[in-house]
């Protein structure tokens, strides 16, 4: 198989792996690991056709994954204070209890 | 790589013994057999040093204390090691019934594996790297990453209020003293222009008449070397900054449910963590290999390497016998007011260094070092005196467990 | 490229994540997720890309999977699993729906014609990148400084509980 | 002297070094604060005139001696921002000029803050607003200069508003800084417009330059709406900029307000740099105000508005002078005034001759500002000029030089330099074949300049102390000022820099006489036109006219000075139509207040109006109406269709249940829709044939 094949399939999976993981668990530390997984699914796929179709910018997929990961990193900050807000509030971090904008 | 170095060099015969021990096996299993080795020596290496130290260490303190130490096995009790090694093996392996097993067991692994990683892009001697990577010092620091996990799956897997404290403990002060240690080495990058640790020790082995170009030896230098050996004491849970298994608090942190081999193994981590963050600054600031004269360069490179790394085992052992433990809020604060700042003033003061370099105007020499020490020192009593004045003696305040 | 190696550590990186989503302890699963991230980190070193493996294990391993594990500590259900008892449907329309944009994924991959390597490789050294950053990626940088800025305030207000506060002044 | 030459940089970054190091001292360290910023600008000054030198020594050879450093500030994309600094002759006398008035200023202001408790602050601020606008001088980059632009925006707004506890000051702040901002934006779309059609923000760039050669044909050539040239619309649009900083018709308004500052930051601001900043950038990009050579005979139409827009404000600051009571406002509209003058030798194609106003003008008008400010602190904080009066015996050091910087903005022929430089700007005036109405519009504005000069001189200096009166007058002692003492003269660390500033007021002019052009020399190039008949005509005319407004406010005040604050003015009494109207400066606030302030507010009131009666209204008749309804089901309820009723809505809680199952809240149910929403859009992408 083409290797570019296989990375992106590869990225794909981890993509679908984390959409599963939000869409099913309850837990919100749950749901937001799957969001990371898929966060790095996506660098994969920016390294993968970095590696393998190096006609474009000579470093934008690099970089774009260096970004990507300073994003990922910040989103988890904001995300896991939000989480813990959220669980001095509701004294949980199940998502289903969590479904009133109103405190 | 052996092409660079001579036969008349002293490290020439070292690099070439395991080409020629390699070259008894097949082509394809070359490069193993070659990482195997290289392996070996560095985990055989670093466990003498480690035994080593530990009995320099009790003998140290001894001295500190006034006593004689330990003294019964062997002459002068340096065949001590040995008798804690054979204790440590053989005493029962205690896991405490509600404890996760798995987790439980793989700690101590996980602590040990990455601390042993990072020995590899140190470089030992000239020529002497076991992984000479183009990023090494980013993955010294990649791996270093994995102890802090290891410390809370140590601390939580206990299923002990103590550990756990003990590893939230850990992990917020191996957070945050992250942060001045990688900031501090961000001048000695800039300076060298590489992030390769071959290229920085290569650039601090030469000399200007007969001033060896180590990075101490300037303003920044010194103020970084200061920042990042006191970050990593902290890194290191070394003490003064002990806190995550200060004894008489916590009983011993994160690791007060293990006993026996896995206990070692956590011992065993943290004296490699901290022979690991000395070669680094050995390499960053100390000059590496390199010899302090250029008439002493008939000295083995290595040779030089190790004289550097004990005298800084010296001044840890120094310290701990020396100076008290800190409270945990002074230890934040210390990090988050004085050595994180001193450690971005640091990064503009290497980056006037550079610019001032063809400065041609008389007196230009002092000048540079007149406005690179100011601008470390300055910053710094300031900082160290808005710390003092601000951290006055309050009321103790209870708090207790919710 | 050492093919077999290669396909290996996909695997491995695909199961160790599957194994991490399907953990029931949140601990159990951010422990397995870190097996998977540094799977990837492989995966990037196989691609050359030896700067971005280093970073993503400082930055997922060393800082996204220890605040996870913070959070599950300050929010005192590491142990006592949440999952409450779920209707079976629910679930497995979540997992179809996923299963269904995996599938679409493959398909879009193996059908599409853009998958042509190319033989040459460009080697990205430490130097290249950073000139890279500090030349052409200028704005998007400074602008990423100022996000991560803002995050980090965000994150501290957030975290941070007025009435604790007020109350530990008194006593 | 080759070392300034490759660090000019050094010149604006000293007083910057020394405003960022007040900055960090305790308000205590007064003596320290103090003599940081003086040397700052001690040390400026000496750079300055390091550098003075071999522009100097340079120029005078039909070329422009220049010498500029550009480096590469940072790079996005293919678009590299570049930086730098130059010295040209330009340049030069600006460096001198601003460090050696500042510097007066600065030592001027020990004695005038010496009570005030934000003495720190204040010399932080000085010292900012002196770097920023040499900066400004320095700048060899419209994207720099554009930056020391907005710092010397931000400064004065700081300066301005120094006493903000007083709430008109805090006004006046405000007013300076909207307003000046409004012409900045019109500097910004002609800067980035600049950018976008040449590709360099850098003046002189060894011909890639804005400014020169190459890009200006290129900006000539370009045609835009109204079939104005590029070069036209730029600098049309950064002329903007230079209105509202320099106090140009329309955008005066914020400049006699700004009086509520300290007076130190009214001889700043009027004399040596924010207001001298908007002339100033004029001249520099003076080739591209004069690039387009297709306009009206041979005269950009750019040039066109800059020549009449200066010619208006000169004659129009000059007559609402006449009717001011305020001694600061005077000399703030007579400010508005010679840097309309200024604008039109700009206009008129005077570049020289608007250059040597500018620096005549900072000398004397520093002297002037200085001199009301050394008045106000001698009289205890008293600045309406009919309360004041008789101070040439209590304050003579004051009085004489004070005389000498009205004489000289007066253009009192001959021995003083605003003659010279005034003399020159209207005769290129006078040369401009387009129109001569500039031209008469300056004459009639020195005639008033002469005549309200002389009002004030005679309120102020003649006659006797009017201050005490007031007060037994009036017992309202609430502004609680000391009424028993007398007005005194000011200690010698105010006087001294009175007496240099005097003495500069005099001799500068004869840089530049039409016997000896030699600052038109110096800054061009070329040599000036010399002594004609035309010329010895035209200062013979305006000495005269000079003499005349002398003459007629001598007539007016000086016969009878006022012994008590009663009096009317003269000219009240002969046309009181006219002054009320001079003295309300002309309307400009009100009209201001009535059209554009009032049609925001309008439009805040409709909106509000909308939201208060329409929309209010509306849901009040749609709640009344749902209130009928369910007034009128419940009796049908009651008396019909009980029964069958509640089975209907039952139905319809039933049905909203199950459609508010999809807004449950729950967000997994949302991202449920959402990655069913992906698959089809991948879907959609694969078999669509989209590649």
């Amino acid at each position: 198989m083409n290797p570019l094949t296989q990375c992106l399939l590869v990225s794909g999976a981890l993509f679908g792996i984390g959409l599963a993981a939000i869409l099913v668990r309850r837990n919100a530390i749950m749901a937001l690991l799957g969001l990371e997984l898929m966060l790095n699914a996506g660098s994969l796929n920016f390294i993968a056709f970095w590696r393998f179709r190096p006609d474009a910018e000579p470093m934008g997929g690099v970089v774009f994954v260096l970004f990507a990961l300073a994003i990922a990193a910040a989103e988890a900050a904001v995300g896991l204070a939000l989480i813990v807000a959220i669980y001095r509030h509701f004294h949980s971090t199940n998502l289903d209890e969590m479904d009133r904008l109103k405190g | 790589m052996q092409t660079i170095l001579a036969v008349t060099d002293p490290e020439f015969w070292i690099v070439n013994l395991g080409a020629w021990l390699t070259g008894w096996f097949e082509p394809a299993w070359r490069p193993w057999i070659q990482a195997l080795l290289q392996a070996a020596a560095l985990v055989g290496g670093f466990a003498t040093l480690f035994a080593v130290t530990t009995i320099l260490e009790r003998k140290g303190l001894g001295r500190i204390q006034n006593r004689p130490g330990p003294n019964r096995v062997g002459p002068f009790g340096l065949l001590q090691p040995a008798a804690d090694g054979i204790k440590m093996l053989t005493k029962e392996d205690i896991v405490p019934a509600r404890a996760d097993k798995i987790v439980h067991f793989l700690a101590p692994i996980v602590m040990l594996a990455p601390v042993t990683l990072a020995f590899a892009v140190i470089p030992y001697g000239r020529e002497m790297t076991p992984m000479p990577l183009d990023a090494g010092l980013l993955f010294f620091f990649a791996v270093g990453a994995g102890s802090e996990l290891a410390a809370f799956m140590a601390g939580w897997s206990s299923r002990n209020k103590y550990s756990l404290l003990g590893a939230i403990r850990a992990i917020a002060q191996m957070i945050s003293f992250e942060l001045p240690l990688v900031l501090s080495t961000v001048a000695v990058v800039m300076m060298a222009g590489s992030l390769s640790l071959v290229e920085i020790a290569r650039r601090q082995a030469e000399y200007v008449s007969f001033v060896p170009q180590w990075h101490i030896l300037t303003p920044w230098g010194l103020a970084g070397f200061l920042t990042f050996f006191t970050a990593a004491l902290a890194e290191s849970n070394r003490s003064p900054f002990d806190l995550p298994e200060g004894e008489s608090e916590i009983i011993g942190g994160f690791m007060t449910e293990y006993s026996g081999f896995k206990y070692a193994i956590f011992f065993m981590a943290e004296y490699f963590g901290m022979f690991a963050v000395s070669s680094l600054a050995v390499v960053l600031f100390l000059g590496a290999w390199s010899a302090p004269l250029p008439g002493l360069q008939f000295i083995p490179s290595y040779v030089w390497f190790g004289i550097k790394l004990m005298g800084l085992l010296f001044v840890f052992i120094w310290l701990r016998g020396t100076l008290p433990r800190l409270r945990a809020d002074q230890l934040m604060s210390f990090c988050w007011k004085l050595l994180l700042p001193m450690a971005l003033i640091n990064i503009g003061v290497a980056a006037g260094w550079h610019y001032s370099r063809d400065w041609s105007f008389p007196a230009a020499w002092g000048c540079r070092w007149f406005l690179g020490l100011a601008g470390v020192g300055l910053p710094f009593m300031g900082l160290a005196w808005g710390l003092r004045r601000r951290r006055g003696w309050g009321p103790r305040v209870y708090r207790y467990a919710e | 490229m050492q093919s077999d190696f290669f396909t290996l550590v996909c695997w491995g990186v695909m199961a160790a994540a599957a194994i991490a989503m399907m953990m029931r302890r949140p601990v159990h699963a951010v422990l397995v997720f870190v097996v998977s991230l540094v799977g990837l980190a492989v995966i990037y070193l196989q691609l050359r890309a030896e700067f971005v493996a280093f970073a993503q294990i400082l930055i997922s391993v060393g800082a996204v999977a220890i605040l996870v594990v913070f959070t599950l500590l300050l929010t005192r259900n590491g142990g006592a699993e949440a999952e409450l008892k779920r209707t079976a449907g629910s679930a497995i329309v979540g997992l179809a729906m996923a299963g269904l944009v995996m599938g679409c994924i493959g398909i879009c991959v193996l059908a599409s014609s853009a998958v042509e390597t190319s033989g040459a490789v460009t080697p990205a050294t430490v130097r290249q990148i950073g000139e890279a950053l500090m030349t052409q990626y200028i704005l998007p940088l400074e602008v990423l400084g100022l996000l991560l800025t803002a995050a980090l305030m965000g994150a501290v207000i957030l975290a941070m509980d007025p009435a604790r506060r007020h109350n530990e002044r008194k006593p | 002297m080759e070392w300034i030459i490759n660090h000019i940089w050094v010149i604006p970054g000293l007083p910057l070094m020394a405003a960022g190091a007040i900055a960090l001292m305790k308000r205590e360290q007064r003596t320290l604060a103090a003599s940081l910023a003086l040397g700052g600008i001690l040390l400026a000054f000496i750079g300055s005139v390091l550098a003075f030198w071999p522009t100097m020594a340079g120029s005078g050879h039909d070329a422009v001696w220049r010498h500029y450093q550009n480096h590469v500030w940072f790079q996005f994309g293919n678009y590299p921002l570049s930086i730098g600094w130059v010295l040209d002759p330009l340049a030069g006398c600006m460096l001198v000029m601003v460090t050696l008035v500042s510097g007066l200023i600065f030592v001027f202001s020990l004695g005038y803050m010496a009570e005030d408790s934000n003495f720190t602050r204040f010399f932080c601020f000085m010292s900012l607003f002196a770097a920023a606008m040499l900066g400004i001088v320095v700048a060899n980059s419209l994207l720099l200069l554009f930056i020391c632009w907005e710092l010397v925006g931000l400064a004065s707004y700081l300066l301005i508003g120094f006493w903000f506890h007083k709430p008109s000051a805090a006004e006046a702040a405000r007013k300076a800084f909207l307003t000046t901002r409004i012409g900045d934006l019109g500097f910004l779309l002609g800067m980035v417009w600049l950018y976008a059609r040449t590709g360099t923000l850098l003046f002189y760039d060894g011909g890639q330059g804005c400014l020169e050669a190459g890009a200006l044909e290129g900006l000539v050539a370009r045609a835009t709406l109204g079939g104005l040239t590029l070069a036209t619309c730029i600098s049309l649009l950064i002329f903007c900029g230079a209105i509202g900083k320099s106090g140009q018709v329309p955008l005066h308004v914020w400049l006699p307000d700004a009086m509520e500052g300290p007076t130190p930051v009214s001889a700043l601001i009027h004399a040596a740099t924010m207001v001298a900043a908007g002339v100033f950038l004029m001249a520099r990009i003076y080739p591209l105000l004069d690039a387009d050579p297709a306009g009206v005979a041979g005269w950009s139409p750019a040039m066109v508005v800059v020549a009449w827009t200066g010619a208006i404000t000169a004659l129009m600051a000059a007559a609402i002078a006449v009717a001011q009571t305020d001694i600061k406002r005077i000399l703030a509209y007579s400010t508005i005034s010679q840097l309309g003058y200024m604008m039109m030798a700009l206009g008129v194609g005077g570049y020289a001759a608007g250059m040597f106003h500018l620096l005549t003008h900072a000398f004397f008008k520093a002297l002037l500002f200085l001199g009301a400010g050394s008045v106000i602190h001698g009289c205890h904080h008293e600045q309406d000029i009919r309360r004041l009066g008789g101070l040439r015996r209590h304050m003579p050091v004051t009085f004489a030089t004070y005389a000498i910087g009205m004489m000289a903005l007066a253009g009192v022929p001959l021995l003083f330099s605003g003659f010279w430089s005034k003399d020159e700007i209207l005769h290129e005036a006078m040369a401009w074949p387009i129109s001569r109405g500039p031209f008469f519009l300056g004459l009639a504005g020195a005639f008033l300049t002469a005549f309200y000069m002389t009002r004030q001189m005679v309120y102020v200096f003649a006659g006797d102390y009017r201050g005490q009166k007031q007060k037994l007058n009036h017992s309202d002692s609430s502004k609680g000022r000391r009424p028993n003492k007398l007005p005194h003269e000011s200690p010698a660390v105010m006087t001294v820099p009175l007496i240099i500033l005097a003495v500069g007021a005099v001799g500068l002019g004869f840089i530049n006489t039409p016997f000896w052009p030699g600052f038109h020399r110096y800054l061009t190039g070329h040599e000036g036109e010399g002594v004609s008949t035309g010329t010895l005509g035209l200062m013979i005319v305006s000495g005269l006219i000079v003499g005349a407004g002398l003459g007629l406010g001598w007539v007016l005040y000086g016969r009878k000075p006022g012994r008590v604050l009663a009096a009317t003015d003269p000219l009240e009494v002969i046309q009181p139509q006219g002054f009320r109207w001079l003295g309300q400066r002309l309307y400009w606030d009100e009209v201001y207040q009535r059209t554009v302030i009032a049609w925001t507010l309008a439009m805040g009131r409709v909106c509000d109006w909308i939201e208060r009666n329409l929309w209010e209204n509306a849901v009040a008749a749609v709640s009344q109406l749902t209130l009928g309804f369910s007034w009128a089901s419940r009796l049908l309820d009651e008396y019909g269709i009980n029964l069958g009723f509640d089975r209907v809505c039952d139905k319809i809680r039933l049905g909203g249940r199950r459609v508010s199952a999809m807004q449950n809240g729950q967000v997994q149910h949302y991202l449920r829709s959402l990655a069913l929403a992906l698959a089809a859009l991948f879907l959609l992408l694969a078999w669509g044939g989209w590649r």
